[in-house]
């Protein structure tokens, strides 16, 4: 399948923004006091956010993980709210309340995000039900990790959303690593992919540095969900290539396989192809470049200057009206 | 006045609000197809009714259930979930406790989890302590909850129809055994708000508090100890969170005295919070010490002496009261 | 491979057993205020547990499940035990505490039963574990419901064994049913044993009654786990006779279907084969039931004369020792 | 005397336990090869000493991680499982408490099942409420568990011990904070009982009933108070099922004064069993109402100053303190 230019610039630009935003991010959170929490990195995994989003429409739904950053900047949430949140500021998405770990942005059908790992999974297929319910066109996309994959609420999710042939696409963001484990030494399937046959729906491989090939294979599986084919696993292979939180030194990770998979780099990748191809040219790719990072100096000047909570607020947002 | 029982009230509710709002579907494990038969049960006849696209059941995944009802809620329909029996919650309980109970807060108020999670509940059919454990105190002890526990079936039918309607989750427990005992329901349309305790009959020496079947043990105690001239209030808590401070908080002032009645184990038994409020508030009015009557700090056994001797019954209740009259 | 007579007089001495029990237990528990609690019994599936019992050796362990009356019989247990703690009696395997959905029989290293479904499955991962901690020979065999197969710990589970190659065999007893739910209704997955890929781990399918075919698929699983070779997923295809428990008036299963499957008995099938091979006289068969029908009557006699339990032993056995 | 934080005396222990049992094995996510490396963390280096039979790194299954140690434990191991952050609980849940806790009932005493489950729990390190919520008033309502909450890493230590010694399951909540607080503890063997309140701090005025990080405040606050005048007695209570009423009780018989300290939030919170066994116990020396110092009934937020708000801390305790003196 070809992919049309303005969707590969689409991918470079949301990909582009990520790393800006979490490059920021990486020098700010050693700032002592600056960023409460872990700071949980999707460095050099971007192609799979950008590619499955770029193959999106408006009205879908993404469910997303303690990774989620990328997730987010992909679907169009706006950067300052998010980093507003990620200081716990007043002005952030969520009023300070979620931090970097549970960014919700139901403005871009993100409503919740969940930290626990496999937690998207179920919701996911519930947001797919309510499609299917309604008898809408849109699909819900789960994003999770290889991890998470192992844990009993994938198995039920698929199950369930097999059965009842639901519009959602269970997108494993396959990195190689959960926690410190690699993955052959979390489970011994070769590929998460391979756990379709139980259910059973598709399992597609694709390789998780490529966007464009992201976007194809999410394509087709929300084509087919869409159109009432059911659900797909869809594996995206790809590496993390800074710790599992930036507090992490990595330890366990080889440097050659870091070296190469930053080779390997997603954003490189297609840059690369477009120059080539001659859909992009050099000043282009510097002013988006410059673009991503203004955005994001202005999402941090934002985020900065705005106030903090107030202490009377930690009661607020529990219950829809107050008890 | 129609008499049902409470299975057949949680099903008017259910069937009441389902035509009202076509938002609101159902899902679990047998309450499309059961594998009982018996009108008694309350989602009984609602597949026939609404057929398989509002009457979900589902595979023995309670994970997925109660995931189903945050990502439904939050996608803007109502779901109304069963989980079985009240041991199985713990399996559904990182859904609803750190999920459906947070993500609101979470999103800064910005997304809503109107669902409602019904668990059958209470011991006494023999089935023993994996099927038998009151834990609505766990429920109650994580915030963005709340929880309802009727003890009648025209409350049952009340209350369920605004837990359907509240923004808010909310989980319904059902104990089993009063399925079983008919009393009277409204025939017209009406709503039990959540978060007003009843008084179920007024006196004036001593409060007993208590929820679910507990108030008819309750009442048989009350009207016991009538005839020995110990004048029994009886509250009717109807909802643990939110919790009724006003009428409890009134009826121990005016007594000075409490009793507080409930199956769970006494251990972190909601018992506990009733007395720590109370003890917080109306020290000065206390004539005497709290009682708790509860199930003692064990599994449920099968063995029918046993698990008869396990659920609080109106002699211990007895008991516990002249202790502090 | 052939399996030798012994083992199957060894199977059809266990199912006779297991039949007349539940046969005896079919009609006590329609006399009100005998027996307490649900009632469920495997009539029809008896094949599966005495095949699986007759391969395995007196140090293997079995985690079994809400249907476990045959389950351990077929291991050994004590009739009378078991009938005493179904009537909820002092005497019982259980001091009454567990009747008949728990029923733990140590002394037959069946240490415990658990009715949440899917609750057995990482509790035999556990007691596996142990096994081949200790550099054992011993297996664990973990018995549960094509229904526990949708569970999260079914999954959770397999991919531990797997990942650590753990000495045991998960065998489901693919009846057809998962309470009112047929197969079809609760997952899409043609077999059960479809799943195996997924961890991955041999996936095998066996005629549930068939008990030597039971038998000879558990002793081939055995003998790979035993050997360090780890896990496999058996799935016996066999049919629920009866309602999920007593009370149910199996309204939801054809008639014609039950008919069918009563005529593939487990029990008349290993017999006719056996009459047929000359290793059984008609004799020798009508002594096997009438020996069943004594033992099983001996037990009831047992368990109605037993004395109830005192109500102060409700707060014995909690823990070790009293708080 | 050497001193520790508290990671370092639970590795201390884990070791000293493992040297000593050869059926003493761990398991959990990261207890192997962690995402930190940090000599300050409970299992730092226990991999490298014992090799990887012994230090079981898991999947993300915290189910299988529970099971695990349930089935290990009735095989004869003694398996010390963790679960990385106490809102996970809820995923291991249904082993831990319809199994762990209720099996040995279910087989009338003839199986046993001696595991530790430690479980990481605290706020203060602005991760949010799905890392941050302390759920100990869950794990002491369900009989057959254990619940222990160190508050010191000598206790720590030797209370651990003692657990893994100990014939049933319990459940070890450390609180993270105080990994990285150092204090002394002894370089010789020994084992400190399960069960057995302390009085950190004698006092006539009011009894401050604490446990885990909270003990450390009110010890603040106390001395805080001590120079207003005010005679604050300090009971930590270690474990709270077995819950030591004799220490518990006697301090409130002498000082008439109770306020019960907890980070969990407060409805539903173990502060309301410690207020009713008070309660119905020692009524009639009391002089004051009670007082709850406890999070409020809100999920922990991740903005530093609704975290820190969430919290309670001296200000509070100590406001709470001079309200009933
Ligand atoms: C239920 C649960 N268990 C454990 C954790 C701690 N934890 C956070 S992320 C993580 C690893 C997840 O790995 P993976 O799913 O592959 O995602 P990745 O971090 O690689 O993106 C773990 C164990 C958690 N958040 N939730
Ligand atoms: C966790 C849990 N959910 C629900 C139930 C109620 N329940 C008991 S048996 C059963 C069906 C199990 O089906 P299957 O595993 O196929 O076993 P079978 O009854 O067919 O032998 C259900 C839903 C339960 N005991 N445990
Ligand atoms: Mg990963
Ligand atoms: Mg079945």
């Amino acid at each position: 399948m070809k992919v049309p230019a303005e969707k590969k610039m689409e991918m470079l630009r949301s990909m582009l923004l990520t790393r800006a935003f979490e490059d920021a991010l990486q020098v700010l959170c050693q700032i002592q006091g600056k960023i409460p929490g872990m700071m949980i990195l999707c460095t050099g995994q971007e192609a799979v956010a950008s590619g499955v989003c770029a193959a999106l429409q408006n009205e879908d739904f993404i469910i997303s993980n303690h990774r989620s950053h990328g997730h987010l900047l992909a679907k169009g949430a706006d950067p300052k709210a998010l980093m507003a949140e990620i200081y716990g500021k007043r002005t952030g998405c969520n009023k300070g309340k979620s931090g970097t770990l549970h960014l919700a942005v139901p403005e871009v059908n993100a409503p919740c995000t969940t930290t626990v790992v496999g937690g998207g999974l179920p919701i996911s297929v519930g947001v797919a039900f309510a499609q299917k319910y309604r008898k809408e066109s849109a699909v819900t996309v789960c994003l999770f990790g290889d991890g998470a994959a192992d844990e009993g609420s994938f198995h039920e999710s698929l199950n369930l959303a097999s059965l009842w042939q639901l519009p959602v696409l269970f997108v494993c963001e396959n990195n190689l690593y959960a926690g410190a484990q690699r993955f052959e030494e979390h489970t011994r399937v070769k590929s998460i992919a391979d756990r379709a046959a139980g259910y059973p729906m598709p399992g597609v491989v694709v390789d998780g540095n490529d966007a464009p090939a992201v976007y194809t294979a999410t394509l087709r599986a929300r084509e087919t969900a869409a159109n009432g084919g059911g659900p797909t696993l869809l594996e995206c292979r790809t590496y993390r290539c800074r710790g599992h939180g930036e507090a992490d030194p990595q330890h366990y990770q080889p440097k050659e396989e870091i070296a190469l998979w930053k080779q390997r780099c997603p954003i490189l990748k297609l840059e690369k192809e477009m120059l080539q191809k001659g859909i992009l040219s050099a000043e282009e790719l510097e002013k988006l470049r410059e673009d991503s990072r203004k955005a994001v100096q202005e999402a941090v000047r934002f985020a900065e200057e705005s106030p903090w909570p107030d202490v009377a607020e930690a009661f607020q947002d529990v219950y829809v009206s107050d008890l | 006045m129609q008499q049902l029982g409470m299975g057949q009230a949680v099903q008017q509710a259910l069937r009441e609000e389902m035509l009202r709002d076509p938002n609101v579907f159902l899902a679990g494990e047998g309450v499309g197809v059961s594998i009982h038969f018996n009108p008694y049960l309350p989602t009984h006849g609602l597949l026939e009714e609404f057929g398989p696209e509002r009457v979900k059941d589902t595979p023995v995944s309670e994970q997925a259930i109660a995931g189903l009802a945050v990502g439904a809620s939050v996608a803007g329909l109502r779901p109304v979930v069963e989980i079985m029996f009240n041991p199985f919650f713990t399996l559904a309980s990182d859904m609803i406790v750190n999920h459906a109970a947070k993500l609101r807060y979470l999103s800064g108020g910005k997304s809503t989890f109107p669902l409602v999670v019904r668990i059958k509940t209470g011991a006494g059919f023999g089935a023993g302590c994996q099927h038998s454990h009151n834990l609505e105190a766990w429920v109650a002890h994580s915030p963005g909850l709340k929880v309802v526990m009727p003890s009648s079936p025209a409350d049952a039918k009340g209350l369920l129809k605004s837990a359907i309607r509240d923004e808010n989750p909310v989980v319904f427990l059902e104990d089993m055994t009063l399925y079983f005992m008919p009393g009277p329901v409204p025939q017209e349309e009406y709503l039990t708000p959540i978060g007003k305790a009843e008084v179920k009959r007024e006196g004036t020496h001593v409060t007993v508090v208590a929820w679910s079947k507990m108030v008819g043990v309750a009442l048989k105690a009350a009207s016991q100890l009538a005839e020995e001239g110990i004048d029994v209030e009886v509250v009717d808590l109807r909802s643990l969170v939110p919790l009724d401070k006003e009428t409890l908080l009134g009826s121990v002032r005016k007594t000075g005295r409490l009793v507080v009645l409930h199956e769970a184990t006494r251990t972190g038994g909601f018992a506990g919070e009733i007395c720590a409020v109370v003890m917080e508030e109306v020290f000065w009015n206390l004539k005497a010490p709290f009682r708790r009557v509860t199930g003692p700090d064990i599994p449920v056994p099968v063995s029918p002496p046993l698990e008869r001797f396990y659920i609080p019954d109106e002699e211990k209740l007895k008991a516990a009261i002249r202790e502090i009259i």
